[in-house]
């Protein structure tokens, strides 16, 4: 183990699938949230 | 037989009760069992019974034309790599046991690296890297005695079980170099 | 379901929400007064709609139209070789796991999920309405394996190269990674080292010989599932009662196996670990 | 000139033609706008009213919608396409080649297939989410959402099949690696766990169904052909119909 950082770049791509997965989680609930709350205020707003 | 009992109070219900179930049976039975001879008809209609696909029986000049190490001059036209080393020659045939694709062979690793996956193969065909799971096919081969040219058995291949060992998928050598896979020539 | 209903409303903590959605439901109004025609509201947003997509699609095949390659050939791969986007998640398994599994056991446990969603959740909280509150578990589930199959497809797109080696963009895509950098070693392999096994099988059934490693393997593959099945049940009581034996046993099957999927992946890339589990017949 | 336009169609909506096609006047009542949903055979997949939550874009996202649009593309373009196409491996790439090159609008008839199969494949995966965040599979709707993932699997396989067609590289080797993928299936494949153990060789498995032989040759370009053509777009509509109906039958699933 030299550098971790060189090819077959272990570390990196373990915290890619992490933080990728992550992001796509957050993008996911958050869309939710949002949308929960955008149509609720379409709601009060008529 | 349930309704049997039953003969003396309502004798006529009962036949006609056991008419209609056994009319219902028939019925039902007849025709499932003839869809289901019609699933298996069409499942055995998809299985040619006549190909028409290229010879798979083909000759390749004679030995002496090969010299130690990997030659990839057959790769295009036959799929094939031609082998020698210190005690003979074989023949492996150009297809990844991952997925299929064609290997390429790299002469200053001396490895064969599939594109599609990235399996690696050392030049007797033992997979030294990637999701690969069993070893490179070789082909059967055998000597014209009329011609004294190498015949090729393309699909006539052998398959041994490889073991898992820290450097990769392994297959004992000198329990390849056997006929009719190799040649001691 | 109004059993189920009845029978969560009495387990959940806030013992009003559903109490409260039950109410809103019945006294939700479907009169005229809260519908409007089709015709002209619905099917004018509908017509604008249709020229939006068709006139962003005519646009893209001017831009760019379909490419053809070479010539099929079977003497020569392209290198790389890439599938259509959507199917470089399942292209992308297929280095981790063996074909019989990435290409047909995957899939068909996803398929065979996706089918088995509404049947394992009729819980009438969220019908109809967005909504992360009020079902955590199904959306973190749902999301989980979405994000999971779009991070394959995003790799399998942006990040692999010559030879299907990994390529961050600022690497030179012409250049052949090494090869010899990454060797593969069997988990019981690994195990019959570090604890100086017997090589020698235990017993010998036909093709397959068991070791002590190899035993010790299957423990953990079964162990695996062992523990997921009965975490959840022993500290997670109110999860178990509310969904069921069937239901119960059914979710975490799928919900497991989805699990089972990256942690393979973190063993193959952190430990280089290419099967954990050898028998003759199939390797996993 | 507006009332002159206006003058023209209450002309038009007059005539016996009209009347014949449509079987009553324009739709600008709420009379004639209900019945223009009885009558009329693609917009009876509508009902008469539909609740307000049913017109908010930031519910549906017109995907589902989307989709049926994608796939009707798909159907015109790819008839249209199949009239220069002859899937015979010696003629199959000359003949896209010729689409691209020397038959007039070709490439863009064949650039508007491509793109639609894109995006149908990202519109019927992004409805599939939306459906799923709406929680709109929820009883009465687990059947169709059940259809869903059937349509979901048949426009994937429908894509696959198609990607042979040009007889390319991409095609070949698209493709063999999806009969190898065959070959491996547990029980049916000949390099699949247990399948030798049950008989099962490069002859008789399930990637010699699916090629018609045991290379991707002649024989596979044209099942493959006739699947992506024929079979699977009359099952995809077959289930697009089922799924339709169901929506009809069980209702909307939104607020409002």
């Amino acid at each position: 183990m030299d550098d971790i950082w060189a090819y077959p770049y272990r570390l990196g791509i373990g915290i890619f699938f992490v933080v990728g997965t992550l992001v796509f989680m957050g993008a996911f609930i958050g869309i939710a949230v949002w949308l929960e709350k955008a149509l609720k205020e379409d709601d009060t707003k008529k | 037989m349930a309704e049997n009992k039953n003969d003396n109070l309502d004798d006529d219900v009962s036949r006609r009760r056991f008419f209609t179930l056994m009319g219902l049976g028939v019925g039902w039975g007849g025709l499932l069992t003839a869809l289901g001879g019609v699933g298996v008809g069409a499942a055995r209609y998809m299985l040619p019974s006549v190909l028409y696909e290229p010879p798979t029986v083909f000759k390749i000049g004679t030995p002496d034309e090969y010299g130690i190490g990997v030659d990839t001059k057959l790769k295009k036209e036959r799929q094939i790599w031609v082998v020698r080393n210190e005690r003979g020659l074989y023949v492996m045939i150009a297809i990844c046991r991952h997925l299929g694709c064609t290997p390429n062979f790299f002469q200053d690793q001396a490895l064969f690296r599939c594109p599609c996956h990235g399996s690696i193969y050392d030049t007797r065909g033992n997979v030294l890297g990637g999701p690969a799971p069993r070893t490179l096919w070789r082909a059967g081969i055998s000597l014209d005695p009329v011609d004294g040219q190498i015949v090729v058995d393309f699909n006539m291949r052998q398959d041994p079980d490889p073991k898992g060992t820290p450097e990769g998928l392994m297959v004992e050598e000198m329990g390849r170099e056997v006929e009719p896979y190799f040649l001691k020539v | 379901m109004s059993e189920n209903a009845s029978e969560s409303s009495k387990s959940l903590p806030k013992q009003g929400k559903l109490a409260d959605l039950i109410k809103k439901t019945a006294s939700e109004k479907i009169g005229p007064e809260n519908t409007v025609l089709v015709w002209p509201n619905l099917v004018y947003l509908e017509l604008i709609a249709i020229m939006v997509a068709v006139a962003t699609i005519l646009f893209l095949s001017l831009v760019s139209p379909a490419p053809l390659e070479e010539l099929a050939s079977a003497d020569t791969t392209p290198n790389p070789t890439k599938a259509p986007w959507y199917f470089l998640g399942l292209q992308e398994l297929l280095v981790y796991f063996d074909p019989w599994l990435a290409g047909m056991v995957l899939p068909t446990f996803i398929i065979i999920g996706l089918v088995l969603i509404p049947y394992v959740d009729p819980s009438p909280l969220g019908k109809g309405y967005y909504t992360f509150k009020e079902r955590k578990f199904s959306m973190l589930g749902f999301g989980f394996g979405l994000a999971l199959w779009w991070v394959l497809i995003l790799i399998g797109v942006f990040f692999r190269g010559l030879d299907w080696s990994w390529y961050w963009p600022w690497d030179d895509p012409h250049v052949h990674q090494p090869a010899g950098a990454v060797k593969l070693v069997d988990l019981e392999i690994l195990l019959q080292d570090f604890l100086g096994l017997n090589e020698a099988p235990l017993v010998t059934l036909g093709r397959y010989a068991v070791t002590m490693s190899n035993l010790l393997t299957w423990a953990m593959f079964l162990g695996f599932y062992a523990v997921g099945f009965t975490v959840p049940f022993l500290f997670f009581r109110e999860f178990y009662r509310k969904l069921g034996f069937v239901r119960y046993n059914l979710v975490m099957f799928f919900f497991i196996s989805m699990m089972g999927v990256p942690m393979k992946i973190f063993l193959r890339l952190l430990a280089d670990i290419k099967y954990v589990l050898v028998t003759p017949w199939f390797k996993i | 000139m507006l009332k002159l336009l206006q003058k023209i169609r209450s002309i038009v909506n007059q005539t016996q033609v009209f009347k014949s096609i449509f079987r009553h006047g324009y739709p600008d009542t709420d009379a004639n706008r209900a019945l223009v949903m009885f009558s009329n055979v693609i917009l009876h997949l509508h009902p008469v009213r539909v609740r307000r939550g049913a017109l908010k874009i930031k519910f549906t996202w017109c995907l589902g919608g989307l989709t049926f649009l994608f796939f009707i593309l798909l159907a015109i373009t790819g008839v249209i396409l199949m009239f220069y196409y002859v899937p015979d491996t010696r003629r199959a790439y000359n003949d896209i080649r010729d689409l691209g090159t020397v038959i007039y609008f070709g490439s863009l008839f064949r650039a508007v297939h491509r793109w639609s199969a894109h995006a149908m494949v990202f519109s019927v995966w992004m409805h599939m989410t939306r459906v799923f965040m709406t929680g709109s599979y929820k009883p009465p709707r687990e059947f169709n959402w059940v259809v869903g993932v059937i349509l979901l699997v048949t426009t994937l396989v429908l894509s696959w099949t198609g990607y042979l067609l040009p007889w390319d590289q991409l095609a070949l080797w698209a493709v063999t690696v999806g009969s190898k993928m065959a070959e491996a299936t547990p029980f049916v494949g000949a390099a699949g766990p247990f399948g030798p153990e049950l008989g099962r060789n490069s002859g008789n498995d399930m990637a010699f169904a699916l090629l018609g032989g045991t290379v991707v040759g002649q024989s596979a370009l044209l099942r493959f052909y006739v699947l992506h053509c024929l079979a699977l777009p009359l099952i995809t509509a077959l289930f697009i119909a089922v799924h339709f109906w169901r929506i009809r039958k069980d209702g909307f699933s939104g607020p409002l």
